[in-house]
């Protein structure tokens, strides 16, 4: 699972797009999303459905299973936000509260949309560079070039020693769980403090001066194709359109 | 029933990646033989032996235990894998706890057997091995040599029926090689039927009763080492280089070759050179 | 009026079954509040609240990275260490598995302040890389996950091995109470943004934690016993 | 002044061992060769290389450089480690970026090259070592052999004078080997000088034109692969196992060899073998 999305970000129809563009177009989608009437905030969903699973061909399924992940914790939430005590000490379903879920449910929905476009379609070198542009503190930059590149190998690390574990015998019970588990942990730690050696002579030998650098963004080409920015401007005109139709409503 | 273990048209696609790593694999480990199993990284050796072992669940196809297809009960996998052991190839990995002495007593303790008898199997499996003089050595003091004989033996003392081993001399010197090697053989020796992953022809060559060739998670080739290694241009085209002995032996003259079988190894060799008369 | 009751009730019912098919296998990794699901102004609330506690990290890390600057490898790999420990699958004492915060660990090791810098990070990589949790409302999963539990693990642990010095139990302790604050802190911030119609933020505090404490409560007794185990673990080598 | 390296009675003891890893090794490489660095796993070559780049000091003795020793000063060690390239076994150890593009540039960016040129040379280590699909995909999705040239490229983009390589073949199957192996032959026809160790006799017999046999932190043996492995009763009691092709060679009869130097590789072999008259 730690793999997918990171496989799609690299690999998706809209990868060739400048991540500058794509992070400020979500930004853009984020504030809609959140201040918007529930109808604009549909009409968020859909239209990010069209550009992960249209433009970015992510693979319905794929996209459609994360959302169900995701929608597990508004569902978990739904008893506390729609159920209410009365005075006698019974349960009831209280209207503002059910008004309240729904109008939840779109904020939420558009504004995952939102998150799941820019994840799967920008690899994480991508919001490096944003987060680069957007001034963060390059130690933490740093931090997190290292911490992205090592993921993967002690995921696959820990990945094994478990099977070796379950190979001999191991993670059945839950005393035998627990011990194990806290062995894999002991030993990825372990190798952790290893890594860290090697690393250390490996940055040495390559001249390690103190910082860790990244290239400068070099823009050639379009940031995106014509017919994508297009539809971006006409679609959020529309939408703000809209917005402003039912603000004006509102206020007769 | 003659194959200890099957695959039939065994598939298994990780979630995410490009193309299956197992696609339609029919493979067979016939029973008391050495088998090497042969093909580049990423031909789907290690898949398999996760299979073997019910670590991971078909996509589609099966898997065969002594003839009958795993159903992936709790029950039944306990089982398995106690009767089928796998040696992983990077033995960091696979040992568990911290001196040989409590790791090769681990899969014991899982199993259930009572504490005598797990201390005294563990012992045995330490004196077999050589490793007595390591019984409460920590393990990150070892040598890599010795770790392997340290998860070989964390394997070998659950007695299992079939045992498999991943690249089990990778990274091994000449030296560590030729001990865990003679071991293996007197493991086979005692009836259990062996299969290693390689990519060290040679090694298959010389060591193997019969070979078996992967290539992109499908099965291609499986014979004898004669059958199989005579294939020479199909071995090239995957990329895989054919055992310089027997491309040295096929490249001596006919008279030297006349009447005997390809030698398995230098020794072989060399003898069948010093009684060619001309010499 | 009844039938609305009933209908209510059967509603109830029908929810309750859903939510425990759904949610018990899965809330541990819900317990990151999900993109989108608090009001604006909340969510800037927490990242204003977060960012303090940040910024004093950053400081702390930037020092010890002055001096010696190898240790940003090392920061760096805990960074991944904590992702892949957060990513685990341990058991519950309900019988089910769930996913721990490891910041109790965390904060005993590496201090509170540096893991309010390595715990964004985490929570960071979590959204972008697992869709758990989110970037808007990052800023009250930090707080809750990288700045109240290894705080309160980390005074915990202090305050034991001060006042018994049973190091064992401290562990405990500070792991199980850093995993509870955490759970306590997100229901908090749940029921500040969604006070009840009758009773208020007490009221919604009580629903959101009540609902929570199913898997909470049980996960943080089993990261206590974990961490404890790992600690031996590491003792010993 | 031909050696480009050299150590004279180097010792190094790291703190908790019980031996010295390296016990008096006195070692030269000469300038413009191929040598390849032999010895079981714990000779001491890893820790050789690391004091080839200054990142160990010496117990005692001492390193030259272009035969000056080495100071240890900042400016120095700056200097030398962009002369000389040392690739690590594992390249996980030493790549630190998370795309071959980002990762190549880390070295230069380091010695404090202008960005143009940083991005010129990249791309043009990418293109020479067939990296150039995989510019931006990021290290966790290649495989082994690829992340090797991937970390090899990184060391090659400063222009090293002297390349290092620790085990560069460890856990590679033979066609990513090949792909390595024809990769150091055009950096060394470029004039660089190239060292590598490694356990593999016979990858040490067909590559090198310089061989160094390390037991036990000491130097055993130097010369050209014909003098260091025709003695084989050394060879064998440091456990080495004299290289199979040689071994072959010497079996046959004294007629085929005859006038004859012994071959590098098996289609030397061949050749000779099918001049042979009499086949």
């Amino acid at each position: 699972m730690i793999r997918r999305i990171d496989a799609y970000a690299y690999n998706n129809g809209l990868r060739a797009v400048s991540p500058l563009w794509k992070a400020g177009f979500a930004a853009v989608l984020f504030v809609l999303s959140y201040l918007a009437h529930p109808l604009v905030q549909a009409a968020v969903f859909v239209w990010m459905f069209v550009w992960i699973v249209g433009h970015a061909r992510i693979p319905f399924r794929f996209y459609a299973a994360l959302l169900a992940v995701a929608l597990l914790f508004y569902a978990a939430s739904l008893p506390a936000l729609v159920l209410e005590l009365d005075s006698t000490g019974g349960l009831y379903i209280s209207e503002t509260g059910l008004i309240r879920a729904a109008g939840l449910l779109t904020r939420t929905a558009a504004c995952f949309a939102t998150l799941a476009f820019l994840i799967l379609t920008t690899p994480v070198s991508g919001l490096f560079q944003v987060l680069d542009k957007l001034r963060m503190p390059r130690l933490v930059i740093e931090l997190m070039l290292i911490t992205y590149r090592f993921i993967f190998l002690f995921a696959d690390t820990a990945q094994e020693l478990y099977q070796a574990q379950q190979a001999r015998g191991g993670q059945s019970g839950f005393r035998g769980r627990i011990r194990d588990t806290a062995v894999l942990v002991g030993r990825l730690f372990a190798k952790t403090v290893q890594r860290y050696r090697g690393l250390a002579h490996g940055l040495a030998s390559r001249g390690f001066t103190g910082d860790i650098r990244l290239s400068p963004l070099t823009g050639t080409g379009p940031a995106i194709p014509r017919a994508y920015l297009w539809e971006a401007i006409l679609v959020l005109a529309a939408l703000l359109a809209l917005e402003g139709w039912f603000i004006w409503r509102d206020m007769l | 029933m003659n194959d200890i273990l099957e695959t039939k048209q065994l598939r298994h696609h990780y979630p995410g990646a490009d193309h299956p790593a197992l696609d339609g694999l029919d493979l067979k480990l016939p029973r008391g033989k050495k088998t090497a199993i042969c093909g580049h990284n990423g031909s789907g050796k290690s898949t398999f032996f996760l299979h073997a072992i019910g670590l991971l669940r078909p996509t589609a196809g099966e898997v065969c235990w002594q003839g009958a297809p795993l159903t992936y009960r709790a029950h039944e996998l306990k089982q398995l894998r106690q009767q089928v052991g796998l040696v992983f190839q990077d033995p960091e990995h696979q040992i568990i706890l911290h001196t040989p002495y409590e790791d090769i007593g681990y899969g014991l303790r899982n199993a259930g057997l009572p504490e005598p008898e797990i201390r005294e199997r563990t012992l045995r499996m330490l004196a077999s091995l050589g490793l007595e003089q390591l019984t409460d050595r920590p393990v990150h003091q070892l040598s890599l040599g010795q770790k392997k004989r340290v998860s070989l033996a964390g394997v070998l003392a659950l007695e299992p029926e079939l045992l498999l081993l991943d690249e089990p001399t990778a990274y091994l010197d000449r030296l560590s090689e030729r001990q865990l090697l003679a071991e293996l053989d007197r493991v086979h020796g005692s009836g259990v039927t062996v299969a290693m992953a390689t990519h060290d022809m040679n090694l298959a060559y010389a060591w193997a009763d019969w070979v078996v060739v992967l290539d992109q998670g499908r099965c291609l080739l499986a014979g004898t080492p004669q059958d199989v290694f005579v294939q020479t241009d199909r071995l090239l085209a995957l990329g895989l280089e054919p055992p310089l002995l027997l491309d040295v032996w096929h490249s001596l003259p006919p008279l030297i070759r006349e009447g005997n079988q390809p030698p398995r190894d230098a020794e072989e060799l060399k003898r069948l050179l010093a009684a060619w008369p001309i010499s | 009026m009844k039938s609305k009751k009933l209908a209510g009730t059967a509603l109830l019912i029908a929810g309750f079954v859903l939510y425990f098919l759904v949610n018990e296998p899965q809330s541990a990794q819900a317990m990151h509040i999900m993109e989108g699901f608090l009001p604006l102004g909340w969510a800037i609330f927490w990242w204003v609240a977060f960012i303090p506690f940040f910024i004093l990290g950053l400081r702390a890390l930037k020092r010890i990275t002055k001096e010696t600057p190898e240790l940003k490898l090392m920061i760096g790999l805990a960074g991944a260490f904590t992702f892949v420990l957060s990513a685990l699958k341990i058991p519950s004492v309900t019988g089910s598995s769930s996913h721990p915060t490891g910041t109790g660990l965390g904060s005993v090791m590496f201090g509170p302040l540096p893991m309010s810098v390595l715990g964004s990070i985490v929570l960071l990589f979590q959204a972008v890389l697992l869709a758990h949790g989110g970037l808007t409302t990052l800023g009250a999963n930090a707080f809750s996950m990288a700045v109240a539990g290894p705080f309160v693990g980390y005074a915990v642990y202090r305050w034991l091995m001060a006042s018994t010095g049973k190091q064992k139990l401290a562990i405990f302790s500070a792991a199980a109470l850093a995993d509870l604050s955490t759970y306590v802190m997100t229901s908090l911030q749940l029921s500040l943004a969604f006070p009840a119609e009758s009773g208020g933020i007490l009221a919604s505090f009580a629903k959101f934690g009540g609902i929570f404490a199913i898997t909470q409560v049980p996960l943080a007794i089993s990261e206590g016993l974990l961490t404890v185990l790992i600690w031996n673990w590491l003792q010993a080598h």
